[in-house]
């Protein structure tokens, strides 16, 4: 409930950032475009209204028939005690986003979870290795399309 | 929320001097040193918390509820159990520990033909008990199952098989052995209802 | 009030101008392996004990399955370190990782030389008997360094130089209260130093001054030990095992035991020192207490106050969490040393004016 | 655009090397097979002498893909994988799945459900805190506390075995409802449970906390300052221990908290000081919770739905938060409509505690360390998922 009313909110303020359209159809939610990502999220933090001042989470959906990745980019704001899901949508062929690092600290390690498990890469990320798979590991697990031989069948 | 969320803040640790300081690190630790004393004297004197495990067998409280082994429900001294081999239990099981064989009966009905239940893959959360339409399941609370060989730990609920053949040809089967393969008895409606 | 004489069997030695070769070896065989008897079965008793003590402070019950109530779980245990292979680190420094157990044991086991058990029982009497003790306990340092360095593993490295920068420094103060007691006794054999307390424990007499020196004398004596509050060398959640971590078997067998000799060896020069060794308690007037308390033999009031040192020592181990490093050279050179240095100026000012008491 | 992908490798062979005379920096292996990094933890420390210059936190070890997992399981059977995660508040996660679920279908629960579940999960807060109290003590070197704190979790864990029929991973909070009702002598165990912590809490007190040398080795060790924690992403005590009263139970009123008067507990420097005291008095907060709701739990079923019911969620993002013992737990479910989750992401409060310490760490020692990994209270399987 208070994530649609922030919506509204946020869509009015920053109109030029948020795009309407979307592959996925999903409402809840503000979706952004890739060009202006990181200056929206540096402008949404410092921000007097709303103050997202906790990066809570990051991750990420495989969209595989639409061809997209959603980045799923959960802010929570310490002062005002409300929260907001802002999602950008990466192409899947191309998928390269810049890093949050410089504006929340968290983001490296969340970054490279998402890394790891999704093979997204992140520009200017200062150490982007994989996290909990090994450094020589073959494919990104949470992608739809992902085979190994010790995958058990559903 | 926030207006009337009262807050406790911790205390900090007062800066002390040279002279004070000794004198409450004495305190502090003569606090805690009889602190612990009390508890010597009481576990010499009075009695430990910990217990003696195969000795309090017999003496042990487990919870009515505890889940520890699967079994079937019997309808009455009779028949053997409830269940009618629906396959409820197989499509919750999140592990696929239940594995259901049935096949048609005499009389043209669906009847269970073998419960295959395995207590290495199961994580007892109790899906499968719930799930039942026919309440046919129930968890005993026996957790003394420990076995020397990881393939005795599946079991066939309505009867038993006893292990798969091949493990009576990789191990010559001792007399020991055997005794610890002997089937385990059946479960009465009334032994179950009794403790619940 | 008894005479006690000083014509120990000891004193043998000192006689035997006309013994051959022969007898002597025989007579240092026989100490050796009496004292190897003494020690395994000190050690023993003194595992069991503060495994049960230790369980007792945790509200457990302990060791209780071999023999009656556990009594035989040390020797289990000892059968277990004997059988245990001897396990030596690939590139380690094979023969210091050999020869360092030994250097521990070895030193612990000539201070037991020394010891007092009665007026009767020592091995040797020697007139310098705690300078003696002093020089040689350190030795220990010596094995725990190399075990550490010898070890090709990076933690046992840094537990060898906690080791040696900690036993190093408390080794001072523990030097120091020693010399604020010769002050008192005036002479440094150790029979002579029980026998200056006939009168009462240095404890009662030396007024507050000894009293700071016990207590400076014990806080020391338990860093020398590696207890908590100061095992920091073997502190289990900082550095795994310390440095004893590359040790197997028999090996790890003899730090164990020369950790356990110290700390009986440490709890008896306290003992000693300022609570009167093997003689026994008296309170003057009751004459019927005092001779009831004479009849029992010097050794068992020896044993009997160094288990209740031993025990304060447990008490402390079970009950305290760990200092910091820094913390722990802090308190050593910033704390005890100045306050025992004062401590030994103020002893001499009252032995001076003959301001303790006399009884 | 630079992208560099580095290995563990290259950053360990990134020594000073030429320098020859005088001290030298090196590595060393702090786990995973380490007694303070409660679990499969790996640090790799950059040390001068015992002074760490850097450190890496490495995980994986029991990395067991729970997310994937996650996609091929029903909504319901997620739940109890959710036990396997943060261990020491299995009750709490269960909660914040079934949370999410119910919030996505609008379903609505009744209040002896609601006030069941907020009872357990403050049964849980005391369990994972009596617990973490023993291996703080554990963690500076004091055996003692260890077997006090399990004694008092132990008691508690019985308690609860009676109603959950499990003593660790229950499984008990389901999506519409508990999986049974409480046992008829709950009420009275947990109020003599209540009349037994108290005093304990007391002795925790003067065992540990009045310590001369506790209070020296956490005060003013691992500072975390307010910008620093938030922008770590820390939630929970070490988010609080900063001064940042942002607790969800106060904030977001789920259960019956709205109901109970309680008082959120905030430090003022965000040291491990902080941090511990946080703690010991969450303990006491927790058992007047549980004083007050224990007496007037309401009547009514204790599940509103079969359980057999297949549930589905409507397509979209579904997400809620929930304040486990440790920090928010977040929730995320992607839907398809069928009865699988499309993707399920859990966002572990421990995942995110544990970074801050490439901050807090540098320049202090190792027994220091070993101190703030006690304080941030990590469990690994959470860690990892």
């Amino acid at each position: 409930m208070i994530i649609s009313i922030l919506k509204d909110a946020i869509a009015s303020k920053y109109e030029s950032f948020v795009m309407q359209d979307s592959k996925v159809s999903i409402d809840t939610n503000v979706i952004i475009k890739l060009s202006k990502f990181p200056e929206f999220m540096q402008l949404i933090r410092d921000d007097k209204d709303f103050k997202f001042d906790i990066l809570l989470d990051h991750t990420a959906v495989d969209y595989i028939d639409e061809n997209v990745f959603h980045l799923v980019y959960h802010l929570y704001s310490s002062s005002y005690n409300h929260q907001v899901i802002v999602l950008v949508e990466v192409p899947r062929d191309k998928p390269v986003v810049s890093t949050l690092c410089n504006i929340w600290r968290i983001a490296e390690w969340q970054e490279r979870e998402v890394f790891d498990l999704f093979g997204i890469l992140y520009n200017n990320h200062p150490d982007l290795r994989r996290i909990f798979l090994e450094d020589d590991w073959v494919g990104f697990p949470l992608r739809k399309n992902y085979k190994d031989n010790f995958m058990l069948e559903k | 929320m926030k207006k009337n969320a009262n807050v406790i803040v911790a205390p900090r640790i007062k800066p002390e001097t040279a002279v004070s300081f000794i004198y409450k690190a004495i305190l502090s630790l003569k606090g805690g040193l009889m602190s612990t004393l009390t508890y010597f004297f009481k576990s010499i004197f009075v009695s430990t918390i910990t217990m003696e495990y195969p000795e309090n067998k017999h003496r042990i409280k487990i919870a009515n509820r505890f889940r520890a082994k699967l079994v079937l429900v019997s309808k009455n001294l009779s028949s053997p159990h409830k269940c009618t081999g629906c396959k409820v239990c197989e499509k919750t099981c999140p592990n696929k520990s239940i594995y259901i064989m049935s096949h048609k009966g005499i009389s043209q009905k669906i009847e269970l033909k073998n419960f295959v239940w395995r207590l290495d893959a199961c994580t007892f959360c109790n899906a499968c008990v719930i799930a039942c339409p026919f309440d046919a399941l129930t968890f005993k609370n026996n957790f003394e199952q420990a076995v020397y060989d990881r393939r005795l730990l599946i079991y066939n609920l309505n009867r038993y098989i006893g292990p798969p053949q091949s493990y009576f040809k990789k191990n010559t089967a001792k007399e020991n052995d055997l005794v610890l393969l002997k089937p385990y008895e059946k479960i009465s409606l009334q032994e179950i209802l009794g403790k619940c | 009030m008894i005479n006690y004489s000083l014509d120990n069997f000891a004193n043998l030695v000192d006689n035997s101008n006309n013994s051959t070769v022969f007898e002597v070896v025989f007579y240092i065989l026989s100490i050796f392996i009496t004292c190897l008897i003494f020690i395994s079965i000190f050690v023993m008793v003194v595992v069991y004990i503060e495994r049960k003590v230790a369980a007792a402070f945790q509200c457990r019950v302990g060791p209780n399955r071999v023999g009656w109530k556990g009594i035989l779980q040390s020797v289990a245990d000892l059968l277990k370190l004997l059988t245990k292979e001897k396990i030596t680190p690939l590139y380690s420094d094979k023969f210091l990782h050999f020869i360092s157990p030994m250097l521990c044991i070895s030193a612990s086991f000539m201070t037991l030389l020394i010891v007092p058990f009665s007026p009767y029982i020592q091995i040797i009497n020697i007139d310098m008997g705690i300078l003696y003790w002093s020089a040689v306990s350190s030795l220990g340092i010596l094995g725990i360094l190399l075990a550490g360095w010898s070890s090709y593993n990076k933690w046992s490295l840094i537990s060898a130089v906690r080791a040696a920068s900690q036993l190093i420094s408390y080794e001072l103060s523990i030097i120091l209260s020693v010399l604020t007691m010769i002050i008192f006794t005036n002479t440094l054999n150790i029979q002579k130093i029980v026998l200056s307390q006939l009168n009462g424990c240095w404890i009662w007499r030396g007024h507050l001054v000894t009293l700071i020196a016990f207590t400076i004398f014990f806080i020391a004596s338990i860093a020398e030990l590696n207890k908590i509050p100061f095992d920091l060398p073997e502190g289990e959640s900082e550095l795994g095992a310390g440095f004893h971590t590359e040790y197997s078997g028999m090996q790890f067998a003899f730090f164990f035991l020369a950790e356990y000799v110290n700390l009986f060896i440490t709890s008896t020069i306290i003992v000693i020192l300022f609570l009167g060794g093997w003689l026994p308690w008296h309170i003057s007037g009751f004459s019927i207490f005092n001779e009831l308390m004479d009849s029992i033999p010097p050794i068992i009031w020896l044993l009997l106050k160094v288990s209740i040192i031993i025990f304060v020592i447990m008490w402390i181990r079970w009950t305290l969490p760990r200092l910091r490093i820094d913390h722990l050279i802090l308190l050593e050179w910033k704390f005890l040393l100045p306050t025992s240095l004062a401590n030994m100026v103020l002893a001499s000012f009252l032995v001076l004016n003959n301001l303790y008491f006399y009884v | 655009m630079t992208i560099h992908l580095k290995t563990l490798n290259e950053i360990l062979h990134n020594l000073d090397e030429k320098k020859h005379w005088g001290t030298k920096e090196y590595f060393i292996n702090m786990g995973p097979q380490h007694p303070s990094t409660h679990g499969v933890l790996r640090f790799v420390l950059k040390l001068e002498g015992e002074i760490i210059k850097e450190i890496i936190p490495i995980l994986g070890y029991i990395h067991r893909g729970i997310e994937k997992i996650g996609e091929s399981v029903s909504y319901r059977n997620f739940v109890h994988l959710t036990d396997r995660c943060d261990y020491f508040s299995s009750i709490i996660n269960n909660w914040a799945v079934s949370r999410t679920i119910e919030q996505a279908l609008n379903m609505e629960t009744n209040d002896r459900i609601e006030t069941i579940r907020t009872i357990f999960a403050e049964i849980q807060r005391i369990q994972s805190h009596t617990m973490w109290w023993g291996v703080f003590g554990m963690d500076l070197g004091a055996f003692t506390p260890f077997f006090y704190g399990f004694r008092d979790r132990e008691f508690l864990t019985s308690i609860v075995e009676e109603t959950c029929g499990s003593r660790l991973t229950m499984n008990y909070i389901q999506p519409g409802g508990v999986l049974y009702d409480i046992k008829s002598n709950f009420i009275k165990r947990i109020k003599q449970y209540i009349q037994y912590l108290r005093p304990r809490i007391e002795e925790y007190e003067k065992l540990i906390s009045d310590n001369v040398i506790v209070q020296k080795r956490t005060e003013n060790i691992g500072i975390l300052p307010s910008e620093k924690a938030l922008s770590f992403g820390s939630t929970g005590p070490v988010l609080r221990a900063s001064g940042i009263p942002l607790d969800l139970r106060k904030n977001d009123s789920y259960g019956v908290y709205d109901k109970v008067k309680f008082s959120v507990v905030i430090g003022t420097k965000g040291d491990s000081w902080d941090r511990y005291w946080i703690r010991i008095e969450e303990m006491r907060q927790s058992l007047n919770i549980i004083e007050q709701l224990v007496d007037n739990i309401p009547a009514g079923k204790h599940m509103v739905t079969k359980y057999t019911t297949k549930i589905k969620l409507p397509v979209g993002y579904h997400h809620s938060s929930i304040e486990t013992a440790r920090g928010i737990l977040g929730i995320f479910v992607a839907s398809d409509g069928m009865e699988n989750p499309y993707r399920i992401h859990m966002r572990s409060p421990n995942y995110n505690n544990l970074w801050s310490i490439t901050d807090m760490a540098v320049g202090l020692k190792i027994s220091d360390l070993v101190t703030i990994v006690s304080t941030l209270d990590l469990i690994i399987p959470d860690v990892d998922r």
